[in-house]
C-alpha cells in the first residue's frame, strides 16, 4: 500500500530539508562558521527518510559520519543541530560533537558516528534492548558501503540473526568509500548477498525511490517487530557532492557518473511523482514548501548565532555522568 | 565474616546486584554457569566469540536503559573490541555532551605466572587509563573487589574491573551485608614510616611480605592500595610519601609508561610532595618484554617480595 | 583421484603421530612436565592432514590454538615440538612459546595462534606474498568455528575473494567453541554459506574422512595455484576431548554426542579403508606403524628432557630482531 | 637543501625506499596518488576498510620476505585493528623465539586542533610503549620525519610513525641525499642551563618558542626533542636535567600513564639525576578529556607556549 499523499508530502518535505540543512551548512562551512569535517548526503535522502518513516518514535536509528540526514529524518531538531554545527552552548552537544557527532536520544537518534561500522554494534545492543523490552520496538543500522567490509557488520549481523533481534541493517551503497570505488573492494556485486552468510532477508532496493525504500522498510519492520528477526537492506545510491566539504578535496570520481546519478535525484522523482497523482501537488506548493524550509533553515541559523560558545572551561564538564 | 575466594567474591558481587536491578544482563563468550542457574540464559548470555560486537551492544543497550556486564575474560581479548572501547564507550557520554549516561561493567582478568605465554599474559591497564573517559578498578582482596564491583554496577559510566588472575582462588573475608567501595579511596593495607610502597593488585600481597622482611630489618614500610587506577587517589598517595619520604612501587605491568609512571609522577610532580622526597622513585615492576612460556624465563620477568624488599633498600641507601 | 596407496600410509601415520604426540603431551602435562595451556586436536587430525598433504614445503599455513595438528601435517620436527611443550632451550620457540606458540617458518608453518581469528589475517597477508611471488604457492588458514563469527574472517576473505589471493579458508567446525555450541552461536547451519558473501565457492566435507578432506583441498589449490582465488571450506569434525586439557576443566557436551562422533574416528576409518583394498594393510603393518610412531614420540620426550631450561635472563632476548 | 613540506618529506622517505627495494609494498583505504603513479595498483594498494586486516596481513607478508608499510591514516582507525597490534605484531617475533623477522612499517597521524572533535583528535602513543615489542617514532620536523621513516622502514622490526597532523604543512630544510636517522637518539633543538624541556611533536616548537619568551626573561631553556618514544634516549634526557636540575615535559596527549610520565620517572627514578634535580618535575599536557569540536574549547584543552612557558616559571619558582 503506497503512504498517502501527506505521508508522501512529509517526507518530500524531509528530503528536501536535508537537502536544505547541507547546502546551508556547506556554505557557513565555507564562510568559517562551521568547523572540522563535513560530510554532505545530499542525494541519499530518499533512504533515512524512506526508513525513518516507518518508524515510530520509540525505535532507534543510528548513523554515520554522513549523519544529518539521519538526524532530520528521525525528527532532531534542525535549530539545535545547526547550532551543533556552529559549535555554539544551545547544540544537541552543548559544541562538543560537531558535525559527525549529532544525537538526539530523545527520539531514538544515537548519534552519528565516525568510526566506519563503529555503530553497527551499538545500535546492535539497542535492538537486544528493545528484544528485552518486549513493547515491540525495532533498531536501524544505517551504514555505507566501506563499512560493510568491516568486522563489526559480520559480528553484529550474525548475533542479530542468531538472536532474532528486531533490526533493520541498511546499506547505503553509495558506491563509493572516500577516494576508493566499491567496484574495487567489494568482493561481491550485492552486498544484500552477504544475508546468506546470516541466514536472514537480504533486499536490494533503488536508494533514489523513497517510496520504494518505505516499502521495503515496512516489510523489515513488520517482520522484526513480529519477532522474525533482522533484514539487511541494501540500497543504491549515490552522493553528489566529494567525500567531505573540505575545500580542495580530490574526487575520483568520473564527471559522468556523476552527471548519470545526479538525473535520478530522488526529491525531483518525488515532486514528479506527486505533480503526475493528479491534483496532488502544484509546482505552486512546492515552491511554497521550499519557502518555508529555507525558512526553517534559516531561523535555525539565526538561533545558532544568537547562542554563545561554551565557556573553554566547559571542555572539563561532561567527562562522565554523575 | 565468611571466607570466600576473590573468584566467588566476583560471582557474588553479580549474583546480588543482578537480584536487586532487573536491568543488569550478563554477555560474554562462555556463560558463567552459576549466574545462568539463577538468572537464565535471557539475562546471562553467551556469546558468539565477537567480543567488539559484545562490547558496542552494551553501550547500546546501557543507552536505553539496561545496566549491561560484559566480561571480556582475559584482557587479551579486549584489544580486539578496543575500537570500542576507545572511540566509543570512553567518549560516547562526552562527545554527545552529556545527554544519556552509560552505565557498564566490563571485566577482564590481567597478569602471568600461568605458563600461558605471551598473548594470555598481560596486564595493560595503563593503556586504558590513558584513555579519558573510563574508570578502572584493580583489586587485591576479595573484599575490595566485591565492594567495587557494586560500586561500579551502580556507576552510571563504562567501568572496567582489571581483575589479577593470580588472585582468583586467594580467600579473604567478605563480610555478609550489602557494602560497596567508594571509587578513588586507597586503602592503606599496612602502617608504615620509612617508606611508602604503593602496590597494585597481586603486588600487594607481596609488597606485605616485603614489608614484614623489612620490618625484621628494623625498617617500616607503608603499603598502599590504589585499588581504582581511574580515578587514582592522589592525595592519599602523596600524603603517604609526605609521611615517609620515599617511594616505591610495585606492579606486575612493564613499566615503560605504566599504571606506575603515573604514580610517581603524581608524586614528583605536586611541589610539596617533592620538597619532603628523600630518595629517587623506584618502579619494581615486570621486564619490559612479553611474557614467556618457560617456568624460569617467567618467573623472572615479575616482580615478587624479594625484588620489592630489595628497590626498598635502594632507596633507602640512597 | 585417490591419492596412492603409499601417500594413503603417509597420511595414516600423521594422523596417528598427531594423535599419539597429543595423547603423550596429555600425560606429560598431567605429570607436570608441560605447563600452561594445552588443547588438544584429536578426532580432528584428517583436516589438517587432508589438507597439508595437498601443500608443498613452501606452501603456507596458520594454525590456531589447537595447533599441534597443523604443525604436524607441514611437516614439524616432534622433537623440537616436544621441547618446546616441555619448555625447554631445544624447542622451536626456545622455551617461549609453549603449546599455542609453536611455529616452524622455515616449512612454511606460521605458527599456532592463541586469538580466536587472529592468525586468519596474517595467512592472508601471506597469500598476498604468495601471490605477488608469482610462484604459484598457496595459504592455508585454518581456523574454528567459532572464529567464523569474528571480525576478522569477514575482513580477511573480502580481501582475499576481491584480490583473487591463493588462499584456502579451512573452517574446522567442531561444533562447540569452548563450553558454548555453535548451535547458540552460529547463525547458519552451514558456515560454508558465509563463501556467497564473497562471491566465492563454498565447500562442506566430512572432516573425519582424510580423502574427501584432500580431495575438495587439491581441487581448491588447484584454484588457487590457477589464479582464480579463495575456497572456503567448512570441515564437519568433532574434538573428542574437552576444550583444553586442564583438571577439571568444565564439558559442556553430552556424553552421548561425544560416543557418536568417537564412533566415526578418522584414524580407523582410513585403516579400515587400507585394509579393505585388498592386500594394502595388515593389522601387523597397522601396529608395526604405531610402534614407530609411538617410538619416535618417545624419542622426541628424551630428547626434550635432554634439553636444559633457558637461562631466566633469556627472558630478555628476542624482544627485537637485529 | 630544499625546503620540504613535512608531509611531504613522509612522501619522499616512502617513495626513495620504495626504488630502493621492491618488496616494499603500502596498503591503506585511500591509496597516496602520487605512490600509485609512480608505483602501480599491485605495490600501493587502496583496501577495504578493513584496518585490522591489513595490519594482520603486513606481518604474513612480512615474514613471507616482503616490507609491509600499512598507513592506518589516523590513529583513531588503529584500534580496530588493535588486536593484531598488541597480540600479534608486537609479540610474534618473540614468542616464536626469534625464528623470522616482521619489519612493518605503520604510520598514523596523531594530535588534534582541527575541530574533528573527540574520535578523529587523539594522540595515544603512550598506549603503544607499554607494549613490548614495538618502535615508536615521533617526528617533530621534516628532516627528522625522513630520517626516521627511512630507518623505520630499514628495521626489521615492526615500528609505528606517529605524526601530529599539525605538523604536515610545516616545511624545513631537508637534504636532496639519503641519510637516516637512528632509533634512540634525541635531538636537543635548543641549548641551555636553567631547565629541560622535553617536548612531544609539535610541542617541540612551541616549546621552541616559549624558550624564545623565557630568553628574555632571563631564562636558559633547553629543548629536548626525544623523536622515538620507544627506544627512548633516557640518558640524553637524563645528562640535560643533571646539566639544567629541573625538567618541563610538553606534550599534546593527555598526562595519564602519558609519555609525559614515562619520561618524568626515567628522571625521578635515575638516583644521580635525581640528585641533580632542584625542583618537582612538571607536565604541561593536553587536559585529560576527550578533545571536543567548539574551537574555544578545543583550544582549551591543548597545551601551548603560554602554558609551557608558564610551566617552566613555575619549576623556576619552587
Ligand atoms: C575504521 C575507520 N577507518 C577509516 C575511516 C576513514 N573514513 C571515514 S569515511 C570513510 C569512507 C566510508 O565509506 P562508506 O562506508 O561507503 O560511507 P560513505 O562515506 O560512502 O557514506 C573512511 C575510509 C574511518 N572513519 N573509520
Ligand atoms: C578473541 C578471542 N576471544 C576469546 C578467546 C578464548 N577462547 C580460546 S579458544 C576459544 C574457543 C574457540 O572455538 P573455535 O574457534 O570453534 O575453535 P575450537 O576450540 O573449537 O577448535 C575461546 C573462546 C580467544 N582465544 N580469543
Ligand atoms: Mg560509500
Ligand atoms: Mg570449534
Amino acid at each position: 500500500m503506497a503512504p498517502s499523499p501527506q505521508m508522501q508530502r512529509d517526507m518530500l518535505r524531509q528530503m528536501q530539508t536535508i537537502r536544505r540543512f547541507e547546502e546551508r551548512a556547506s556554505d557557513d562551512y565555507h564562510a568559517g562558521d562551521i568547523y572540522g569535517v563535513v560530510h554532505c548526503y545530499i542525494g541519499e535522502e530518499a533512504v533515512a527518510v524512506g526508513v525513518c518513516a516507518a518508524l515510530t518514535n520509540e525505535d532507534k536509528i543510528i548513523g554515520t559520519h554522513r549523519g544529518h540526514g539521519h538526524c532530520i529524518a528521525k525528527g532532531a531538531d534542525l535549530k539545535r543541530m545547526m547550532a551543533e554545527l556552529y559549535g555554539r552552548e544551545a547544540g544537541y552537544c552543548k559544541g562538543k560533537g560537531g558535525s559527525m557527532h549529532i544525537a538526539d536520544f530523545s527520539i531514538g537518534m544515537l548519534g552519528a558516528n565516525g568510526i566506519v561500522a563503529g555503530g553497527i554494534p551499538i545500535v546492535t545492543g539497542a535492538g537486544l534492548a528493545a528484544q528485552m523490552d518486549g513493547q515491540g520496538r525495532v533498531a536501524v543500522s544505517f551504514f555505507g558501503d566501506g563499512a560493510s567490509n568491516a568486522g563489526p557488520f559480520h559480528e553484529s549481523l550474525n548475533i542479530a540473526a542468531k538472536w532474532k533481534l528486531p533490526m533493520l541493517y541498511v546499506c547505503e551503497n553509495n558506491l563509493h568509500s572516500a577516494q576508493t570505488p566499491a567496484s574495487q573492494t567489494l568482493s561481491v556485486e550485492d552486498i544484500a548477498a552477504r544475508a546468506h552468510g546470516y541466514g536472514i532477508p537480504g533486499v536490494i532496493v533503488d536508494g533514489n525511490d523513497v517510496l520504494a525504500v518505505h516499502e521495503v522498510a515496512l516489510e523489515a519492520v513488520a517482520r522484526a517487530r513480529a519477532g522474525d528477526g533482522p533484514t539487511l537492506i541494501e540500497c543504491k545510491t549515490y552522493r553528489w557532492r566529494a567525500h567531505t566539504e573540505r575545500p580542495n578535496q580530490p574526487d575520483s570520481r568520473s564527471e559522468e557518473e556523476i552527471a548519470k546519478w545526479m538525473k535520478k535525484d530522488p526529491i525531483a522523482r518525488l515532486v514528479d511523482h506527486l505533480k503526475t497523482q493528479q491534483g496532488q501537488f502544484s509546482d505552486a506548493e512546492w515552491e511554497a514548501m521550499d519557502a518555508e524550509i529555507l525558512q526553517s533553515i534559516e531561523a535555525a541559523v539565526t538561533f545558532s548565532k544568537a547562542s554563545p560558545f561554551p565557556a573553554p572551561e566547559a571542555a572539563l564538564a561532561d567527562l562522565y555522568a554523575d | 565474616m565468611a571466607e570466600v575466594s576473590f573468584f566467588q567474591a566476583g560471582m557474588d558481587a553479580l549474583a546480588e546486584e543482578m537480584r536487586r536491578d532487573a536491568k543488569i544482563f550478563h554477555l560474554s563468550t562462555d556463560a558463567p554457569y552459576p549466574l545462568v542457574d539463577e538468572f537464565g540464559e535471557s539475562r546471562v548470555r553467551a556469546t558468539p566469540i565477537a567480543e567488539s560486537a559484545l562490547t558496542g551492544m552494551a553501550i547500546g543497550a546501557a543507552s536505553s536503559g539496561y545496566r549491561p556486564i560484559v566480561d571480556w575474560r582475559q584482557v587479551t581479548f579486549a584489544f580486539v573490541a578496543m575500537d570500542q572501547i576507545v572511540n566509543q564507550a570512553a567518549k560516547i557520554h562526552y562527545m554527545f555532551g552529556g545527554q544519556a549516561n552509560f552505565p557498564i561493567l566490563y571485566r577482564a582478568s590481567v597478569s602471568g605466572g600461568g605458563r600461558a605465554a605471551a598473548q594470555h599474559s598481560q596486564s595493560p591497564y595503563s593503556m586504558f587509563m590513558n584513555v579519558a573517559g573510563l574508570k578502572i578498578t584493580l583489586a587485591s582482596t576479595p573484599y575490595d573487589l566485591k565492594g567495587l564491583l557494586k560500586t561500579a554496577i551502580r556507576d552510571n559510566n563504562p567501568v572496567i574491573s582489571f581483575e589479577s588472575n593470580r588472585l582468583y582462588p586467594m580467600k579473604g573475608e567478605v563480610p555478609e551485608e550489602d557494602y560497596t567501595i567508594p571509587f578513588g579511596k586507597a586503602d592503606i593495607k599496612r602502617e608504615g614510616a620509612d617508606v611508602t610502597i604503593v602496590a597494585l593488585a597481586y603486588q600487594v600481597h607481596e609488597a606485605l611480605a616485603a614489608a614484614q622482611t623489612l620490618a625484621d630489618e628494623g625498617v617500616s614500610a607503608e603499603v598502599l592500595d590504589p585499588r581504582t587506577l581511574v580515578p587514582m587517589d592522589s592525595a592519599a598517595i602523596r600524603a603517604s610519601v609526605r609521611k615517609t619520604g620515599r617511594l616505591v612501587i610495585a606492579d606486575e605491568a612493564g613499566p615503560t609508561a605504566g599504571a606506575s609512571a603515573e604514580i610517581a609522577t603524581l608524586v614528583t610532580e605536586d611541589p610539596e610532595t617533592f620538597a619532603c622526597l628523600k630518595a629517587p622513585v623506584k618502579r619494581v615492576c615486570a621486564l619490559q618484554v612479553p611474557i614467556p612460556y618457560s617456568p624460569g624465563m617467567e618467573d623472572h620477568v615479575f616482580p615478587d617480595r624479594r625484588r620489592i624488599a630489595a628497590g626498598v633498600r635502594a632507596v633507602l641507601s640512597f
